[in-house]
Parts: C-alpha cells; structure tokens; sequence
C-alpha cells in the first residue's frame, strides 16, 4: 500500500492504495468520485480525463500513488456552489451530450483549454479535444459548446455580472404537413 | 392504434429545445452508470475468455482459481441451467436456447475468440483478473471459418454441428448456412430486357462494432427469497428481464432489473452478455457482485454489425426509369445465427419504385462474434450496395443523381422489396429539399493546388423505425409539476422528448414533467430503446396518459365547482367551465386544489404500436483525397431527413449528426481486422479508428417534416436513417473525385491506393486512340 | 495486475539500485503510457514499478552553447512548449507535438518512447537525425548510445540489465539545418504511424547543397531504421528536387516493411518514398530559415 | 375481398400462386379460408393456435399487433413476412 496525501477539487484527502491502482481507479473506488468513467484503460478514449498538477491526463494511465503531493481536479469539480463552469452551461443548452458517458472527460478537457487559451478557435478546439472521443454526438454541438462557452467566460470576465443562461427557444410552427428546417454553417468552418 | 389528433399548427412545447431534465446530472458527473454503482458487501468478478475462434473444449481445471487468496466463487458452463437445442422467443425473435446459453459461457465448443469459458468473483477487481488466470483449459483448435464464402464452400468445417438451415424453406443439415429466403415480384427477366442500361456489381464489407464509449457491466445479487436483482447499462431492462429469466429458467417475475444510466449502445446493449455470469456468480459467493467488461472484450466478444458480401444488379430504360433489380445478400451472423439480412431485404429497394425486383438473403454463420443490431441493422450494408449502383447508372445515362432518385422515387402505395406497399413516406419532399440545400448548390472545385482530388457524392437512405409496446404513468404533484415514469432507457435525450409530449398536452413547460425511468417493477412493460421507436412509440403513451389526466383532472374541476364533468373545458392549459365563464383554472392552480377532490392523480398510457412510419435520409458529401497516400478528408457534409415532427430539435439535429458520423467511421477506417486464426488484431480503440473531433467538419443539418398519421405530432423515428446513406454517399463522392468505383469497406487509405494503381495500369494497357 | 511494489527514487543512484534488485520483474515508469497499458496487458508480471520522476536529471530540460539535453522521463509538451527548444529542434517538436493526444503529451516522454522501442515509435526517427544521443546509467556506471544504435528489435534495446536512460544529448544545430517528421495516419490524430519519417540536412551557407543529410525510418521493419545510404548520398548534392526524389527513392529500398493491420508491404514501401520526399523537402525550407 | 401475398417459401403450398383472394373479416378467418383452398398451409403460418414466432403479418401497410383477431377490410393487402428485429 501506498500513502497519498493530494488534494481533489480543493478538498485535502488522505488515503492508501494499492501501488498497482490507476488513479482512475484511486478517484472511483478509493475517493469515490465516479465522475471521471472507464472507457478503455488505454489511454484512447480520455472519459477519464482529470487535470493532474495543472496538465489534463488519462487517469487510467497514472498510479493513483503518482498522485501523492499532488493537485486533481474532477468533473465534480467543475462548478462552484453558485453556478456551473460555462462549460456546463453550454453544454447542457447546446445539447452537446447525448448518452454522456464522455461528458466529464469532454469538460475537464476543454476547461483546462479554456483556462490556458481562452479564445481557441475551431480548429484549435478540435486538435485540443482528439483525444477524447465520443460516439454519439458526431462532436459539431461540442464544438459549438466549447465556442459558445468561451463567449460566455468573456462576458463573464467583462461585466462580471451574471449572465442570464437562458435555453434558445425557437419553436417552429409547422403549418402544412411537410416543413423544411436547417441548421448550417454558422460559425468558423474548418477548411 | 388511432391518433385522435389533429395536427396542431402551433405548439408550445414542441419544437422547443429546453434544457434536458438528466442534464444537470450528467454534466456534473453526477449522473450513476452501471459501472458507478457500489451495493454494500459488493464483490468484483472477471471473465476468462477463449483465445480461439474455433475449437472443442477438452479439459476444464479451476481448481488454482478456487485456492487463490480473495477468491469467493468460480463458475464455468456447468453452473448455467442445462440449456436444449429448441428455438425459444427470448424477445429479440426466436433463438436456440442452446445458442443463447453458449454465447453466454461455452460448454462444449467455442465459435468465437473471446466466448467466456470461466468466471470468478472475488474480493476486488483486480483480485479477480489475477485469478480468472489461473483457470486451465485445454483445447483443441479447429480451423475457423471467417468469411461468408468460406462457410458456404463445399467440405468447409461445420460451426454449429446442432444447427437446422433453412434454404427457401427446406430443412438443410450440417450446413453453415442458417438460413436463406427469397422475396420475388413483378419479372425481373422481362424488367432487365426493357432496360438500356445495366449495372452489376459486387460489394464486400468487413465486421463493424457500435463503438459505444461505455464498456458493458451488470451488477447481480441474489436475495434470501431466492429472487435476482440485476442493475445494468441496457437498452431495455424489460428485455434483460425475459432473456435472464430464459437463460437462467427462471419465472420473469423472480428478476428486477434496474437500468443504470447507459453509455451509449446504438443496438449493441441489447443482449446481454455479462448480466447472467454475474448472476451465477452471485448466486454462489451470496454478495452481490459487479462486472465491468474490458475494452478488448467488448470489441472481440459483444456484438458487431455483419459484414459480408452483396450484389446488386439494376437496369434502367432509356428514359431513366428503374425496370428491375436484383440482389443477394449474404451476411456474417458471427458464431451463432441472426445477422439483420431480414432487414436490410426491406431497406435495400426501398428509396425507388421498381416493378420487378428479386432479393436473395443469407444468414450465415462464421467464427466471428454473433453479431446483434446496429443502428438500422442491415440498411447501411444495404444501401451502400444500391446507392453505389445507382450512381454508376447515373453517371451512364448522364443523369442528374438527384432528378434520377426523383423520377424513381417511392411514394405513398410503392412497394417495397418485401412486397409491403408504403403508407405516408417522405422521400420525394426529402430528396427536393436536398436539391434546395446549400450544400447541393454550391460549386466543388474539384482541382486542388496541391495535387489533391476532390469529389462529391449523395446517396438516399431508408429505416422502417419499429413501434411496440411502451408504459407511462403520469402523476400530478399538488404544485403543478407532473411525475413521469417510463420504461424507456435513456440513451441520448428521450426523457426530453417524452416529457415534452405529455407537457404539450397538459399545457404547462416542459421542465414542470419530471421524468424518471423506472426499473421493472416500478412500471408497466415496456420495449426496449431502439429502432428509433422511444420518442415515437414511449412519447405516444405519454400522450395518451396525459390525455386522460387531463379527462381526470376536467372530472376534478368538475366536482370542485359543482358542474358537470362534460361542462368542463380544457384549451391552451386552462380548464373552465362552459356555463360560467368565471370559473377558470389553469394547470397549476387546479393542482394545488387537487387536495380535495378525491385523492391523488395518477394515470397511465399504454400502447402496443405497429411501424413508427418509415422515413427517409439524402446525403451530400464533399471530400478531398490525397492521391499520394489515399488518405480521405470529409470537408463538407449534409443531413438531410424526414423527421416527421421535431419534438427536441436539438437532439433530433443530434441523432442524425451522429448517425452519419458513424456513417464516416465504416466509411473510412472501421473494420474487424481479422487475423487468419480469427483473432481481431486491431482490438482496441487506437487501431480500431473511429473518428475524432479532428477528423470531422461540421454537419449540416436540414430536418424535413413529413407529418406522420400515425402519431398524434406525427413523429417518425429519428436515430436510425442517419446510418443508412453515408457509406455510399463517401463511396459516391470519391467515384467523383478519383474516378474509380470503391466496393469494399472501410475505404482505407491502402485500398483506395490499390484501386488508384489498378486504375492506373488499366489505363496504361488500354491502346490508344 | 501482478501486484508490484512502487518505488520513488530520488537519484540516478537509488533508481540503478532499485532496478538492479528487482531485475527484469521491475520496469522504469517514466510517463506510464506504454508500461501501464502493456503491464494491465499482461506483457509483464512485475514486482516493482520504478517512477524515475522523481529524480531532477530526468525532469530537466537544458539548452546550451553545446546543444540540448532532455531528460528521459520529461513529458513531451515541455519539449514543444519551450520556444527556444521549438526553434531549434524542429523535427523533435514534430515528433513530441504528436505522439497521441493532448492528454497522453501531458505524460508521454521522448526517453519512454525510445525505451519502449516500438518500430513505430514517433520520437526515435527525429532523435536519430537529430543526431541524438542516450545517456545511460546502470550498474557499472553511465554510457552513451547513439539513438540509431539503441532499438535492437521490436521491443528490445540495448538496455542491459539495472539499465535506464537519464538524458537524451542533442548537438546544437548549425544555422543551416533543418529537420522535419511526418507520419502516415488514416485518422488526424490517435494513431499509430503507418510509416513515419524524419529526415535532416546541413545545408552551405548559401543554402544550395547539402553538407549532410540524415533520413529514418519508423514502421517498416524491426527497428526504426537509419536510412544509411540514401542519407550518404545526398551529401553534396544541390538541394533540389531532383537530388530529394533519388534520396527518397533510396530510402523506400532500405524499407523492409511486413504486412499487419495497418498497412502493406506496398503501402508502406510507397508512404516512405511519399514521406521522405515531403520531409526532405521540409528539413531544406526550414535550413534556408523559411 | 382480402388479398394475401404470399411469400416465396409458402408460394409452393400453392401451387405456384404469388397471390391469393380469400375471405375473411379477421386475420384468424383469412388464414382458416387458406386451410381450407390449400390443405396444411395453416401449419406454415400458425403455432399453437396464434402465428408462428417470428412471423408478422402486415395487414394494410404496417405489422397487426393484434394477431389473430385483426380485422380485415374488404380490399387489405395481407403481406407475411419475417420478424425483424430492431437496433439502434
């Protein structure tokens, strides 16, 4: 058994693991926070993507006694008790998740992008979340919600007033039987 | 089932894109999946799986597994209920119950690499891998049979020595061919002699897997009462229920199923795989015990969409009219029999009117994982055979792929391929708003300046969308909100769209109904999630409840004000009564007056539906190649689909932006990489490349709403068309930019090479002119 | 997982020792992307895991008059995140910009990467034209590898037993270098190289010829193989299209490619010429200071 | 009267026929009427009293969920076909 002593979304915590556990398995089933989900323990899926001392990892690929000393942020650790990261915000009104099982790992990626790179542009946002892949959403409303959520920090960051987070509400009549609606390319194209 | 609705003009809630009511769970990471569970004196178990894909079992030796330290059980075959060799209906249609014991755990012979032969349960989970290990078994390795044509060759080994093939129905013995049918109509003799143009061509596709991001896992415990408990990510805890009950010869009603927020399963979490092992398990060691299925596993041992072979021949006349088509079909059903041939015979005609048209079906059984459903099973291998056709026949006659697909375009009263005449479909409103897209009329420079080719392509697509049975009980709480309770498992907003159907009923926001999705004791039978048939078919029995809440709450109203139920009215959310224009009430100030009138209210809407009517997909996609290494970019994509009615748009624009760029993935890069022996060599998600964020631009979506009569909002199922088109579409766009005909998935940057060479070399040896 | 003890030493010294007790049932974790992944896999039953983290020589990055020396377990984005490091080292930060995703650069190391001595490894090919050097401690003391030199076989190196790399050596590039390394993927990002090849030259002052060249190979045969005789050949030739076609042309016959999943003797064979041509051309714009 | 299509498996029993005009306001009556035109087809479609497991029947343009007792208008095109299984 190892001794860890780290601090996870600013909570000191102390605890022993096997030196064999995956921090993954560490945050699950020792600290018990199963925000952060197994998809492949390779390394090639990042839902279990956490920030480890600043830097986003694929938890099943570091010792949990890696952790020791350390600083881990958590999807559960996203929010503040006053209100969701923007992330969250925008994920949930862009409808950028689907099953959500690669949701926390989608949002502790694109936080620790916005943290460092608050404007990314679309391309930037996709080369930055590669390495978190999802299945059901084919990513354009992820991307949408990242971009969205770095408008939302600036605002934030400007008027530091509370941005009212209102879901876009366009009901669409449809009067004949057969009505056509599209939704295109706002925003940057990739190319 | 009769709709006594009209459509509406305008609605409130419909059409509306609210926040969805799990999604503040599932952002915070709150949100419980199977693999979060932890049940007090929970225990881990683990799977030894077999390393061939053909062999008989000689020896089984568990012996060092019981004696190591932390073990708590060990169960192998022997510990399954003796399964027969009888054709049982375990919900999914009929199956050899030995079969669906076998795939399970084997007892004799294994027909899959990666077929569980052993379990533990021990302490924690890493105690159980460790032990799993110890289990010996002896095989004797037989040679596998991976494709189609091998099975079907004369001499070839004979995978299932118990398997009855069915060939036109006729009865065929020691035969890997479990079944063969024909649908047959019109003359397709005559059809192709009036035809001036003939395309026949060949297609091959490999294995492709859901690819959902969620491993399989269950957690099983059996109590003192003899009664099982299983919590699972499944698509229909009720069809865990039945197949558990079947597997394990138990009454349905000794098994509660408790479905666990699922990680996405696209038609691959309907069968189950672990939730039996870790009822045996359970059942031994008296704990109750967790599975969590390995990557490795999922891939190699849970089930794939079929590859196999198809060829499709198809005449037109010189006008451009369809005279007759022709095909056969043989797909992989993996181990054991069941490939979606059934279905993709229904899919594959069914964008034109044809009059004479034969389809040949195979179900053949190979050693490869049984392969299950995958979002439209069958239609995708389908299409991509036709559409491919279909383009070549346009570009031979010169006619415009969207003026040809209208001109043949089924319509209300065609038949399809399977004889069944179409009732209200939307293809030619599809195929025109397609021909209005941006997209399609936008210019593709073809030519790049550096030496890249460009191409376009579009492609039609078809899902029948299935109905059946679906539950909901509405409760109305005393401040105006609403409980809902369903049986559907939500895999990507459906509690949304159901709810929303009952809130535009009942005339208040569509956050004021609460759904939950109940286990199966806490609501009436419901089918599982899947064949695009929840928002429809579960959305519908909303409907119907929230009618009759809204019968029970006029009665309500009545007794309040003293009036004659049939006095009272209800219109735009306001109850009142016809003879006093004074007494008004809406939705949320009746509630809260409910208190006295008669105890709470609590309805429920049941229905049993037949098609969720069949809808319709047309594809543009543009895509450049570099002709140095074959490596494919899809640099502009569009979605266009009959929907029927948008409930969520948001999550129906994500159902088809999903479906295709699953679509992608089998289009590019997906495939099972078989070794000779049968072994999945690229089993993991780096070499089994589905797409990343970086490989994808934005998809355009264009929603078509073709009213549906079946449905009071005229919903059509959503989730599955995407799927359909995109394979021939990418297929059809790199014919356009590289001028050569791809007809084996994936087209992977080494194939479209090869043809590029062949292409080449054709050309050397052509003489010149 | 074999249950294994999990050793933390703080010098190269402590490490040798750990190492050396253990023998072969111990392994060196620098950044735990291929040991965790190939020890859950079964490849190893350990005894002990040694992190090297810990130990300032392998977290270092120094850049110098004499050149750069990385330490063996830093994780790639420090590599490509310094701007001085980036400007000199081009083929290294196109090696360590795209071993797999943001999370796994966050971990990876060029030095695991090298020890891990896969084919197809991203980083050793740049290493090699870089002119790279292994610094290796070990029981009877420290020793230097060429990196051309190091990978013995799939798998294998010239690691002895108690053996760990604790820097990888970098000579300073004249002003007229330039390297570069792309690799074949069917996907943008995620994967494992199909072919890779990195390639350097030295140009003359005037930026016409080529002094000296280097080309390697990655995914087309046992080793990552120094592309010998193409790269001897190209010195003092004029640096134009011509001299890279016959190059690359020479590097494609000293590929000795197998068949596997992802991709043909062929293919292969073809992506090398492809790829060499596109990094010779790329190593030239970027000595001539494009 | 109701039209039943035959599929190519049960066209045999016959005699070649795609097509067959028989009475019947109910599913359960139309495939009485067969029995009777073409001995032993009735065994094809049925299992204990109710159709085959597996089969459907399509009465109009989509499946009967109400078996036997489906009613039947005057002109229904009756299709049986394989039950198909869903997905996604």
């Amino acid at each position: 058994m190892v001794h860890v002593k780290t601090t996870i979304n600013g909570q000191p915590a102390e605890f022993l693991v096997p030196a064999y556990l995956s921090l993954l398995d560490t945050i699950r089933e020792v600290v018990g926070l199963t925000g952060a989900k197994e998809g492949c323990l390779d390394g090639n899926c990042g839902a279990c993507t956490v920030i480890l001392n600043g830097r986003i990892v694929d938890s099943c690929l570091v010792l949990g006694a890696e952790a020791n000393g350390g600083e881990i942020t958590t999807v559960e650790g996203l929010a503040t008790p006053d209100a969701l990261h923007p992330l969250q915000q925008a994920f949930l009104e862009e409808a950028a998740l689907q099953c959500g099982i690669c949701t926390p790992g989608f949002l502790v990626s694109a936080a620790a992008l916005l943290k460092r790179e608050p404007k990314a542009n679309e391309q930037r946002i996709r080369h930055w979340l590669a390495g978190n892949l999802c299945r059901c959403t084919g990513y354009d409303k992820i991307v949408r919600a990242v971009i969205k959520a770095e408008d939302m920090s600036s605002q934030l960051s400007k008027s530091k007033a509370k941005v009212a987070a209102k879901p876009t509400a366009k009901s669409s009549a449809s009067p004949k039987a057969s009505s056509v609606r599209s939704s295109g390319r706002s925003g940057s194209g990739r190319k | 089932m009769v709709a006594t609705f009209e459509p509406k003009k305008t609605y409130k809630v419909i059409g509306t894109r609210p926040i969805r009511h799990d999604g503040y769970d599932k952002v915070t990471g709150r949100a419980l999946y199977g693999a979060d569970l932890k049940l007090p004196g929970q225990v881990w178990g683990a799977v030894l799986r077999s390393p061939y894909a053909h062999a008989n079992i000689t020896r089984m030796d568990t012996s060092e597994a019981e004696k190591y330290p932390g073990v708590l059980a060990v169960v192998t075959a022997k510990d399954m209920p003796k399964a027969e060799s009888k054709m049982v209906d375990l919900g999914e249609g009929t199956v050899n119950e030995k079969h669906e014991v076998d795939r399970i755990m084997a007892s004799d012979k294994i027909v899959f690499r990666g077929q569980p032969v052993a379990a533990v349960a021990a302490v924690d989970r890493n105690t159980a891998e460790e032990a799993v290990k110890l289990i010996r078994v002896e095989y004797q390795p037989l040679q596998p049979v991976l494709t189609v044509e091998e099975a079907m060759a004369k001499g070839a080994p004979i995978i299932l020595p118990d398997l009855v093939g069915d060939d036109l129905g006729e009865k065929v013995k020691k035969t890997n061919m479990a079944k063969h049918f024909r649908h047959e109509f019109g003359d397709v003799e005559k059809g192709f002699s009036q035809a001036k143009h003939i395309v026949e061509r060949t297609f091959k596709m490999s294995m492709t897997h859901q690819g959902y991001i969620e491993p399989h896992n269950a957690v099983a415990m059996w109590d003192e009462d003899n009664r099982l408990r299983i919590w699972t990510g499944t698509q229909g805890a009720f069809a865990v229920r039945k197949q558990m009950a079947g597997i394990l010869k138990l009454d349905e009603s000794r098994v509660k199923v408790t479905p666990m927020e699922i990680g996405g399963g696209f038609g691959g979490k309907i069968p189950v795989y672990l939730e039996p092992i870790a009822a045996l398990l359970s059942k031994k060691c008296r704990r109750p015990v967790k599975l969590v299925m390995e990557r490795k596993a999922v891939f190699e041992s849970t089930g794939p969409a079929p590859g196999g072979t198809l060829r499709v021949k198809v005449g037109v006349d010189a006008s451009g009219k369809i005279t007759a088509a022709a095909s056969d079909m043989k797909l992989e059903a993996g181990g054991f029999p069941g490939s979606a041939v059934g279905a993709a015979a229904m899919c594959i005609y069914s964008p034109y009117n044809i009059p004479n048209t034969t389809i040949d079906g195979w179900d053949i059984v190979v050693n490869k994982p049984k392969s299950a459903p995958y979002r439209a099973p069958g239609a995708p291998q389908a299409h991509f055979a036709m559409e491919s056709v279909i383009d070549e026949l346009c570009e031979k006659g010169g006619w415009d792929p969207i003026d040809f697909r209208l001109k043949n375009s089924a319509k209300e009263g065609t038949r399809r391929g399977d004889g069944v005449k179409f009732g209200s479909i939307g293809n030619v409103d599809v195929l025109k708003a397609a021909s209005r897209s941006p997209h399609w009329k936008s210019v593709l420079n073809k030519d790049t300046t550096d030496g890249k080719k460009r191409g376009r392509g579009i492609a039609s697509g078809y899902w029948f969308n299935i109905g059946l049975k679906s539950a909901v009980t509405l409760s109305a709480n005393n401040d105006g909100t609403v409980s809902l309770v369903e049986g559907s498992t939500d895999i990507g907003g459906s509690r949304a769209s159901i709810a929303m159907q009952a809130a535009e009923v009942l005339g208040i926001p569509a956050l004021d109904v609460r759904p939950t999705v109940a286990d199966t004791e806490g609501v009436a039978y419901n089918d599982v999630t899947g064949g695009s048939r929840t928002t429809y078919a579960t959305g519908f029995a909303a409907y119907e409840a929230a009618i009759k809440m809204v019968e029970e709450l006029k009665a309500r109203a009545a007794r309040i004000w003293n009036q004659d139920p049939s006095d009272i009215l209800f219109k735009d959310g306001v109850f009142s009564a016809k003879k006093d224009s004074e007494l008004r009430l809406n939705f949320k100030e009746l509630s809260k007056k409910l208190g006295e009138t008669g105890g709470p209210v609590t309805v429920t809407g049941s229905v049993d539906l037949s098609t969720g009517g069949g809808a319709y997909g047309a594809h543009i996609v543009d895509v450049e190649v570099d002709t140095e290494t074959g490596k494919v970019e899809i640099l502009r994509y569009t979605i266009v689909q009959d929907v029927g009615k948008a409930i969520h748009p948001s999550y129906v624009e994500g159902q088809m932006q999903g479906g295709v760029v699953q679509g992608i993935g089998w289009a590019l890069n997906e495939e099972y990489f078989m070794t000779k022996e049968g072994t999945m060599a690229n089993s993991s998600f780096l070499d089994y490349r589905m797409p990343t964020t970086l490989d994808l631009p934005k998809i355009e979506t264009v929603i078509v709403e073709v009213f549906n009569p079946g449905h009071p909002f005229g919903v059509r199922g959503v989730g599955e068309v995407p799927i359909a088109p995109p394979i021939a579409a990418i297929g059809n766009a790199l014919h356009d930019a590289l001028g050569v005909r791809l007809v084996e998935t994936p087209f992977k940057p080494g194939r479209i090479m090869e043809a590029l060479e062949a292409q080449s070399k054709a050309a050397a040896v052509k003489p010149k002119r | 997982m074999h249950p294994f003890a999990y050793v933390e030493p703080k010098t190269v010294k402590e490490a040798v020792a750990a190492l050396s007790k253990y023998g072969d049932k111990a392994r060196p974790l620098a950044g735990g992307t291929d040991l965790l992944v190939q020890t859950r896999a079964g490849r190893f039953n350990l005894d002990a895991v040694v992190n090297l983290k810990k130990i300032p020589e392998l977290m270092s990055v120094k850049l110098d008059a004499n050149g750069l020396e990385v330490g063996a377990a830093v994780p790639c984005y420090r590599v490509y995140e310094d701007p001085k490091v980036s400007a000199a080292f081009p083929g290294l930060i196109d090696a360590a910009s795209l071993i797999g995703g943001i999370q796994i650069q966050s971990r990876a190391s060029m030095g695991g990467n090298l020890c891990n001595s896969s084919p197809s490894a991203d980083a050793t090919c740049p290493m090699i034209v870089h002119n790279g050097v292994a610094v290796i401690a070990g029981p009877k003391g420290t020793r230097k590898v060429a990196i051309e030199e190091f990978c013995t076989g799939p798998g294998k190196n010239a690691l002895a037993a108690g053996e760990f790399v604790v820097t990888l050596q970098f000579p300073k590039p004249s002003p007229t270098f330039g390297a570069a390394y792309e690799r074949f993927i069917p996907r943008n990002e995620m994967d494992i190289a199909v072919v890779g090849v990195a390639s350097s030259v030295t140009l003359d002052a005037a930026g016409k010829t080529i002094k000296n060249a280097r080309i390697a190979l990655a995914a087309v045969g046992p080793i990552p193989i120094y592309a010998v005789a193409a790269s001897e050949w190209l010195k003092g030739k004029p640096a134009n299209e011509a001299s890279i076609a016959q190059a690359a042309a020479m590097a494609k016959a000293a590929a000795r490619p197998i068949t596997d999943m992802r991709g043909t003797i062929e293919q292969r064979k073809h992506l090398v010429e492809v790829l060499a041509r596109r990094t010779l051309t790329k190593a030239i714009e970027r000595a001539r200071g494009k | 009267m109701p039209v039943v299509f035959l599929p190519f498996n049960l066209r045999k029993y016959a005699g070649g026929a795609r097509q067959v005009v028989v009475t019947g306001k109910t599913l359960g009556e139309l495939i009485a009427a067969m029995e009777t035109l073409y001995p032993g087809m009735s065994a094809h479609l049925l299992e204990e009293g109710r159709l085959r497991p597996g089969l459907v029947a399509v009465c109009g343009t989509t499946e009967t969920r109400q078996g036997l007792r489906q009613q039947l208008d005057e002109d229904t095109e009756v299709h049986f076909i394989q039950a198909i299984s869903g997905g996604a």
